[in-house]
């Protein structure tokens, strides 16, 4: 039996496209091969290395949940030569998929508590992974709640699936969107996400709360939670170091002996403060 | 009569679009006749016209380069064609120096009102490259990773 | 970039007469990235770009490319097509199948695998089109004339009868400039005061014309339509609104002997002074450098006369701002003086003179009132010589071109003489005689036939003087090269014409480019004769190069028409093809490296240096920024850039990329 | 050398530069040093095996910051701080220039002018390994070139240690790692390399000082430096500058003359 | 593992018969005025007198460029050709130094912990490594600090000593020594019971590896990093020369509707290596750098992959243009 080579792709093909912002899209991704689809499992909170052939590959997290059979998916911005040649990708297409890569959120330790996600801008698609998974077993978690933020209701992702959530009765769902990004029908909050968390002030009591955004929505974040009494171990957040083999190998992602494609990229809170920050 | 034996040199074109672009457009009103080998690639200006792109079309496979634009002096912008010409004397040079045929990069000034001068510039370039024959010595090693190779195989 | 639209056109029979347009069509129908190709007969017509419109919409294309004729010709047109139907326009491209293919090539395979290859070169360049906003620039409806000659005078008047706000700005205390030296102009001899002062005395008058005399430009920034001018009122040191102009104070100056620049140097005038009789504004000012009271700190006689208290000795030079949409280059030339000829004796010899200050002796208003008397003693002179080409067209000199105005002049200058000395002999040492020019010719062979001057081909090598006589060495081409020597009472050398002092710096301040002899050059040397490099800025008259009066004239209204038209529009729209240099969030800004090379080579000095600045208010870098309104759009810069920091858009980086990538592949 | 190192220590005292880059003893030869106290300027040394271009120090961003610094300087790297002055890279303020001249004078030079007067006392020579394979180079028909260079390139592993040597490749983000559209092909391959270095030499057209700091860095040996150095000094007549003697109007690519000659555009 | 005696011509002739074999030879040859391994047929285009190859023979395993896979794309549908283990050839590495065989341990284990890399192994497995011990070393030399020896034998097929008469001790390692042998093996002789440590060069050790190990691990937010770093000009010729630094990147390769995705070294010196496209660079600086080197080798390595990422061939402090000398900054972090 000859050895698999970890760089060669799954061929995907696309199977639909949403236009989830300006220059942000979402692909829902079904397997070429069927006994590839078979083999395939994942788990919330992993990533994938993803290819536009002509292009080279991406890293970005799988935004479907494992829930969901027969296909991933994946949400992300087009901002460099790989990501604008997926983007021009169409329905039908074929690219490439590597994975699943990384670690995952402890969702088996998380039963019977409460969840809080806390997200902004194009970071909730690692979120969303969660959070169906979460939503679809249901019965398994205390209260949810959701609080999304982006610069403006046209940056928003996933529009519809907002709307859902809001309309869910089980769900606390609170969209905010920063001064002066609101328009005229805007029914949502309007501020930072940091502010609006210590206004829904949601209990940390038997608690998790996951963390996903921009380091300057993170860094004003933790505090907040600090004050409702979230602990470290019961804060989670995601990393994104820039990674090109996914495996622990092309040497790209290191902070301190951690690998961020292998040991994250989901960390606690308390994994976190171990790693040693990279000061000059 | 084009036969198989008959070898057709692929040849690009950077031209400017005010003066040689409309040159060849005269040539087309004119209705003179010249050789199918030579694609255009339109640019603002010949100052516009960046060296790596002559490279690249070697590597791409090109077997011969056009590079034409207004007369010095007539250039639309005034001094585009003086710094592109500059440009090409240092290139030239380097090229020469590293080994690569220059002979297969024409350079020419064609006005808009020379419809037949380009016409002669593509047949005439078209029957120099004819007679190089192939840019396989570039193009062969285009293709190192095909083939593998260590330390000091080329 | 995904879903590109293909239209082929047949152009009749223009192109699919050799191109086989339906295989082209269904092969770039197969290409990646292509959702709909099709072939029409006259993509152009309204059907054909009825199709265009409806594909648009029904396939959601997001690029179009149309493979018909030249885009020289039509690319306006499906553009708009696809404006009009909701595409951004900068997202259609035209691939040129009939004069670059199908008119040139005969009915092969290899014809049309050349028209495949043609559109797909531009699919793949379309692929990477990014939409594009054309630039709308807000126009400031008001001129700026610099330079108070015939030229400004003309340039100012014809805007302002436009309606028009003009502002114009005179660094001598008088408006007039060269003209208003001259006694009677080539070639119809009418006098030069009597023509122009009623000009003069116009633009003074006219509602839309505001007149600063004694003023210059301190700095010019920003691009067409928004230029913001910064103008040095010098300190006049007599205060306008309430001087009459009566003169008493100058009648009353006691520093007199000071060489007139009015009178070229043959009269004098005083500290306190109004350049000549017809000078707009016709009220002094005081010249501080020779005044007794700026050099000494008493005198102030000028104050004691003046009944309505008029002086102001501690007035400052002020400094204005003013806003305008363009700016007219009006500030004309000089004529080479003293010094220059020491081979001629100008300088030693007191009757060797140059055309300007022979022009202040024929003139009525001159120092001797129009009568030509020799500077040394008064005397009529009975023989005078005239040297044409006194520094021109000698390389030697520096000076290789031709001044254009001085044999015309010197041919007045003579018959002037001859009307008014009726005994005196003048003889004129010339190399060519250029008179290109309506009823010029006539007027130099009148000079010659009527006049009897005499005409010698040849250089003169020498002047000296020997017994209070000027003796001309010289030679005479036409008689083989024999040598002649002329003895003369007066000689008069017709200096070459160059350019003002300080119009390099000038030309610097403005971002225009002069040519090395320092006059400014204009954009284009046939098509754009009165615009510059810098979008906005015009020219008028001999400080492009040495003119006569009706040229000059012409030329003014040239640049006139040019700034009325710029005035026809409350915004100004232009291509979208600028540089734009890259912008990225910090901390890296931008990888522009700010090595300004990109500065060097813009024909149009549109690159600008931005300043990145930290919080706290210092200096993180210096980068290069493309001001919009001057880009043209050539992308010189672009090839310079090492670094790939400035892109030109409409021709970027990844669009000819793409299109040489593909167009090789196979 | 004492001058040399009781000035350091006195700039360094009176806060005049916060920061002086010299040359230390090193392990196989002197290497740079970077002295912050008045304790390490007695490390200094300035002779001439002090063959690294210091200059590639002086726009390095975590080198200099706010404060002055001093650089001691040999001809050649007197001569890529003249470049980069000519390319807006350093302010007049910001730097002080020391030097020892063939006397063993101590001087020290703070503009642009005293540099360049300085400098242009020295001319450009051509060294016996360049005079070497230059002329081997000459003696070569061009597929023979073409081979010898291929050669070359082939041991190139593009670690950049020739662009990280030399100080006119300063830019944030060199060509190479342009991906937009990615122009050179940024694995080590001998047409890469090839391209690679003809883009470098056109680079430095007219901004190459000749120091050869390119070539010295590299650790296979390819010679690449006779690329820029050769083109330096044959474009000098073409375009008409001085070899390693940048002036102050720019450089020599993105300006033209009229009369720029070339027989080959027909 | 079996020792035995080959004479001078008895060395000679093997070679003949690996060359004639087919499979291919890489030795150090001396051409440009450097020595580094090349393909060779004889054994007289082998290099004699030099210390150490420029560049490590890390190539041969470990291409500088390397084609993943590659892929064409008809009709919107893509065909990917996997990398083909049958295309690299048997390959013989002869005159490998020590530290250089040394090499391929941490290699290795960068390459296949946790998942195993197809293209490295396939080259591993078709290589048989023949190593000369050291003779002689110079001042960059510190094998004998990290772990190795002049005489180390790991990452060795066959490791031969030469002698005084210029034959040699073999000392057969492994299955693939034994196979490279079969190829003649009249040629070699019982032992003769020579010592080994006789022919090596003496290299005292210059720092305990524990006691910098223990340094390095409270090291992190020391300021000797950017006291060291700071004449560092960031590029990446300690990198490529090191036998063990294995940092890639993945580019593409297109021509058309065909392609290739290639493998190809990299450096984490280099400024841009960790650089987003967002330009947040979270390596900012070279001293940040510098310890990711450092520490990766020294640090992380050991203890992640129970290696350590440095032999001490010294070739990184041959190579660099500045003189950062990494035995010098070792020790003199040991010393602290
Ligand atoms: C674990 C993980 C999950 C991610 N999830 C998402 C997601 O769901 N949606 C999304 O839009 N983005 C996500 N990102 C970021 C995304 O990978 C980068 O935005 C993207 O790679 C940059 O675009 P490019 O490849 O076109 O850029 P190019 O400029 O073409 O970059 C070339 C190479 O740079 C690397 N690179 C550049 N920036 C980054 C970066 N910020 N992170 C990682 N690699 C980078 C990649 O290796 C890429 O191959 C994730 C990153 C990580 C590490
Ligand atoms: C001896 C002689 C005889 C001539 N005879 C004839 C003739 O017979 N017929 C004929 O057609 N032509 C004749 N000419 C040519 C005629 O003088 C010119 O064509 C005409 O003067 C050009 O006008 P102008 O407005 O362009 O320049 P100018 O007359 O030179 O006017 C320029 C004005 O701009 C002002 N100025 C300059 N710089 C500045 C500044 N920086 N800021 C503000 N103001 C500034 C000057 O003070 C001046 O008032 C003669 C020329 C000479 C020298
Ligand atoms: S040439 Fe490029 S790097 Fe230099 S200033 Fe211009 S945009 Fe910036
Ligand atoms: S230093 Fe040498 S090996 Fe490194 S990139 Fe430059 S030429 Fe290539
Ligand atoms: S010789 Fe090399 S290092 Fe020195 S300036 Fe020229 S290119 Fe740069
Ligand atoms: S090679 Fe060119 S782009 Fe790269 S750093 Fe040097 S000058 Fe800049
Ligand atoms: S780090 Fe240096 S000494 Fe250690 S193995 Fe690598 S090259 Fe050799
Ligand atoms: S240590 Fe030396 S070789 Fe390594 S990156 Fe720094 S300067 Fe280059």
């Amino acid at each position: 039996m000859s050895e698999k080579n970890i760089y060669l792709p799954y061929l995907m093909t696309i199977d639909k496209v949403t236009k989830e912002a300006p220059g942000v899209k979402t692909y829902r991704l079904k397997f070429q091969d069927e006994a590839e689809a078979a083999a395939f499992d994942f788990k919330a909170g992993q990533f994938g290395e993803y290819s536009a052939f002509g292009e080279g590959e991406s890293t970005f997290c799988i935004a479907s949940s494992p829930t969901r059979k027969g296909y991933i998916e994946c949400t992300f911005r087009d901002t460099g030569r790989v990501t604008s040649g997926l983007a021009s990708l169409e329905e039908g297409s074929t690219m490439g998929f590597r994975g699943p890569y990384g670690n995952v959120f402890p969702m088996d330790e998380w039963k019977g508590k409460s969840l809080v996600f806390i997200a902004g801008g194009i970071a909730l698609p690692p979120m969303r992974c969660v959070i169906w998974n979460a939503l679809d077993l249901r019965e398994n978690f205390k209260d949810i709640t959701i609080v999304y933020g982006a610069k403006s209701v046209n940056d928003l992702v996933y529009k519809s699936e907002l709307k859902e959530w809001t309309d869910r009765p089980d769900v606390k769902m609170v969209t905010t969107v920063d001064p002066g990004g609101e328009t005229a029908d805007w029914k949502g909050e309007i501020g930072f996400v940091p502010a609006i968390v210590e206004k829904v002030a949601p209990s940390s009591e038997n608690t998790i709360a996951i963390v996903c955004g921009p380091p300057i929505m993170i860094k004003y974040t933790f505090p907040v939670l600090e004050k409702l009494g979230f602990k470290d171990d019961q804060i989670y957040t995601t990393l994104e170091n820039r990674m090109k083999c996914g495996v622990g190998k092309c040497g790209r992602c290191n902070v301190g002996k951690l690998y961020i494609c292998k040991d994250g990229p989901v960390f606690s809170r308390e994994e976190l403060n171990l790693i040693p920050a990279e000061e000059y | 009569m084009s036969s198989n034996t008959v070898f057709e040199p692929k040849i690009i074109a950077f031209v400017c679009n005010w003066c040689t672009y409309a040159g060849a457009d005269l040539t087309g009103t004119s209705r003179l006749k010249y050789a199918t080998n030579v694609k255009i690639v339109r640019f603002p200006c010949t100052g516009r016209i960046d060296f790596l792109l002559l490279l690249k079309s070697f590597a791409q496979g090109a077997d011969g380069v056009i590079v034409s634009g207004c007369h010095p002096n007539d250039c639309h912008y005034t001094s585009g064609n003086f710094h592109a010409r500059r440009r090409w004397i240092a290139f030239r040079a380097i090229l020469d120096l590293m080994g690569v045929d220059i002979r297969r990069i024409q350079y020419s000034w064609v006005s808009a009102a020379e419809g037949s001068k380009w016409a002669d510039l593509v047949n005439n370039t078209v029957s120099e490259i004819r007679a190089l024959g192939p840019y396989t010595e570039y193009q062969q090693v285009a293709d190192y990773l095909e083939k593998g190779g260590y330390n000091g195989e080329a | 970039m995904s879903k590109i639209g293909v239209f082929i056109c047949h152009c009749g029979e223009n192109i699919s007469a050799t191109v086989d347009v339906e295989r082209v069509s269904k092969e770039i129908g197969g290409m990646e990235g292509v959702a709909h190709a099709i072939d029409y007969k006259y993509m152009c017509s309204d059907p054909g770009q009825t199709f265009i419109k409806e594909a648009v919409k029904k396939y959601d294309l997001d690029g179009v490319v149309v493979g018909a004729c030249s885009p020289r010709m039509h690319e306006p047109t499906f553009r708009r097509a696809c404006a009009e139907s909701g595409l951004n326009p900068y997202l259609c491209e035209m691939a040129n199948l009939r004069e670059h293919c199908s008119w040139v090539h005969e009915k092969s395979e290899e014809t049309t695998d050349k028209a495949i290859d043609l559109v797909k070169m531009l699919v793949e360049k379309v692929k990477k089109n990014k939409p594009l906003d054309s630039i709308k620039v807000p126009v400031t409806k008001r001129a700026l004339v610099i330079g108070g000659g015939i030229a400004g005078i003309q340039a100012s008047l014809d805007i302002a009868n436009t309606g028009h706000q003009v502002i114009l700005i005179e660094k001598d205390p008088s408006i007039g400039g060269h003209m208003s030296q001259l006694s009677e102009t080539f070639p119809t001899l009418d006098c030069s005061q009597c023509i122009l002062t009623p000009r003069m005395v116009e633009v003074a008058q006219h509602p839309n014309i505001k007149l600063y005399t004694y003023a210059e430009l301190e700095s010019l920034e920003g691009f067409i339509g928004n230029f913001t001018a910064k103008i040095r009122l010098k300190a006049k040191s007599v205060n306008y609104s309430t001087c009459t102009g009566c003169g008493a104070c100058i009648q009353k100056c006691p520093v007199k002997k000071i060489p007139s620049e009015f009178n070229a140097g043959l009269g004098t005038r005083t500290a306190i002074y109004v350049p000549f009789p017809q000078a707009v504004p016709n009220k002094p000012v005081i010249d501080r450098v020779n005044c007794n009271y700026y050099k000494r700190g008493a005198c102030k006689i000028c104050e004691k006369t003046c009944q309505v208290g008029s002086i102001e000795w501690d007035k400052e030079d002020e400094i204005i701002t003013e806003q305008v949409g363009a700016v007219v280059l009006a500030t004309g030339f000089d004529v080479k003086g003293a010094d220059f000829f020491p081979e001629y004796g100008y300088g030693k010899f007191k009757d060797v003179l140059t055309g300007l200050q022979f022009e202040r002796l024929a003139s009525a208003s001159g120092p001797t009132f129009g009568e030509i008397r020799r500077p040394s003693d008064g005397a009529i002179p009975k023989k005078i010589v005239f040297i044409a080409c006194a520094g021109s067209r000698d390389p030697a000199k520096g000076i290789p071109y031709c001044s254009k105005i001085c044999c015309m002049y010197t041919a007045k200058h003579a018959m002037l003489y001859q009307h008014k000395v009726h005994d005196g002999e003048s003889t004129v040492f010339y190399m060519d005689i250029r008179a290109g020019g309506k009823n010029y010719e006539e007027f130099v062979r009148r000079a010659i036939e009527e006049d009897t001057v005499n005409y010698i081909r040849g250089r003169v090598a020498r002047v000296y003087e020997k017994n209070g006589k000027l003796i001309v060495k010289g030679v005479d081409t036409l008689l083989g090269g024999e040598q002649v020597e002329i003895e003369a009472d007066m000689v008069v050398l017709a200096t070459a014409g160059v350019a003002n002092c300080g119009s390099e710096q000038l030309a610097q301040k403005l971002h225009v480019s002069y040519d090395p002899y320092h006059f400014f050059a204009e954009a284009h040397p046939k098509l754009k004769p009165v615009e510059t490099n810098t979008a906005g800025i015009f020219l008028a008259g001999a400080c492009q190069a040495p003119k006569d009066i009706p040229e000059t004239v012409g030329m003014a209204s040239g640049a006139a028409v040019k700034v009325a038209a710029l005035f026809s529009n409350d915004q100004l729209v232009r291509e979208p093809v600028v540089a734009v240099v890259n912008r990225l969030a910090p901390p890296l800004y931008s990888t522009c490296v700010g090595c300004f090379m990109c500065e060097t080579a813009c024909p149009y000095n549109a690159i600008e240096h931005e300043e990145i600045k930290g919080r706290d208010g210092s200096l993180i870098r210096t980068i290069a920024r493309v001001n919009q309104g001057l880009c043209q759009g050539c992308g010189t810069c672009v090839a310079f850039c090492r670094s790939k920091s400035i892109d030109i858009q409409g021709y970027t980086n990844e669009q000819v990329y793409a299109e040489v990538m593909s167009l090789l592949n196979d | 050398m004492e001058k040399l190192r009781g000035r350091a220590a006195a700039l360094l005292a009176d806060g005049s530069v916060a920061l002086i880059i010299g040359y230390e003893e090193g392990t196989k030869r002197p290497r740079p040093l970077f002295c912050r106290n008045s304790e390490s300027t007695k490390k200094l040394i300035f002779d001439s095996r002090c063959i690294n271009n210091l200059a590639v120090y002086i726009t390095k961003k975590e080198l200099v910051g706010k404060d002055r610094i001093a650089v001691t300087a040999s001809i050649s790297t007197l001569r890529s701080i003249l470049q980069l002055y000519v390319e807006n890279q350093l302010s007049e303020e910001k730097l002080l220039v020391l030097t020892v001249d063939l006397n063993g004078e101590l001087r020290e030079f703070v503009t642009f002018d005293e540099i360049s007067a300085y400098v242009a006392q020295f001319e450009l020579k051509r060294g016996e390994r360049e005079q070497e394979i230059l002329s081997k180079i000459e003696g070569m028909n061009r597929e023979e070139r073409w081979k010898f260079w291929l050669g070359e390139m082939s041991h190139c592993f593009k670690c950049y240690a020739c662009r990280s040597a030399c100080p006119l490749c300063y830019c944030s983000k060199c060509v190479v790692e342009v991906n937009r559209p990615q122009w050179i092909n940024p694995w080590p391959a001998p047409l890469a390399n090839m391209e690679w270095h003809i883009n470098r030499a056109m680079h430095m057209v007219g901004r190459c000082t000749a120091c050869g700091a390119c070539g010295d860095a590299c650790p296979v040996g390819i010679p690449i430096d006779l690329i820029t150095r050769k083109m330096m000094k044959d474009m000098a007549p073409e375009f008409g500058y001085i070899p390693g003697q940048p002036a102050k109007q720019g450089n020599a690519l993105s300006s033209w003359k009229l009369d720029d000659r070339e027989q080959f555009i027909r | 593992m079996e020792t035995k005696y080959i004479n001078i011509s008895g060395l000679e002739q093997w070679f003949d018969a690996i060359s004639a074999s087919g499979k291919r030879i890489y030795a150090p040859v001396s051409a440009r005025g450097q020595v580094d391994f090349m393909p060779v047929k004889h054994l007289n285009e082998v290099a004699k007198e030099y210390i150490q190859t420029t560049q490590s023979v890390k190539a041969s395993v470990y291409p500088k460029a390397e084609v993943l896979f590659s892929y064409e794309k008809v009709h919107g549908k893509v065909n990917l050709t996997d990398f083909d283990p049958e295309s690299v050839s048997e390959t013989v590495l002869w005159k490998v130094h020590p530290c250089d065989a040394a090499g391929f341990k941490p290699l290795s284990a960068i390459f296949n912990w946790d998942t195993t890399d197809k293209l490295i192994n396939a080259h591993l497995l078709k290589t048989t490594v023949v190593s000369y011990s050291c003779a002689t070393a110079d001042e960059s030399c510190f094998c004998t600090s990290v772990n190795g020896s002049p005489g180390n034998v790991s990452g060795s097929d066959i490791q031969l000593t030469i002698l005084s008469d210029g034959g040699a001790i073999a000392e057969i390692l492994t299955a693939k020594g034994e196979a490279l042998v079969a190829l003649l093996p009249g040629v070699f002789e019982a032992d003769r019971g020579d010592k080994k440590e006789k022919y090596l060069v003496d290299l005292p050790a210059k720092f305990s590896l524990e006691e910098v190990n223990a340094k390095l691990n409270k090291a992190f937010n020391s300021t000797v990093w950017k006291e060291q770093s700071e004449r560092c000009i960031g590029c990446g010729a300690c990198a490529f020369v090191c036998p063990t630094c294995a940092c890639f990147d993945i580019q593409e390769d297109t021509h058309g509707s065909k392609g290739r995705r290639i493998r190809c070294w990299d450096a984490c010196g280099f400024a841009l290596f960790t650089m987003h496209t967002s330009g947040h660079n979270p390596r900012e600086h070279q001293s940040q750098r510098w310890r990711q080197r450092i520490l990766h080798k020294f640090s992380y390595m050991p203890e992640r992959l129970s290696v350590v990422g440095c032999t001490g061939c010294g070739r990184c402090s041959r190579a660099c243009p500045v003189d950062m000398n990494i035995l010098e900054h070792i020790t003199s972090i040991a010393e602290q």
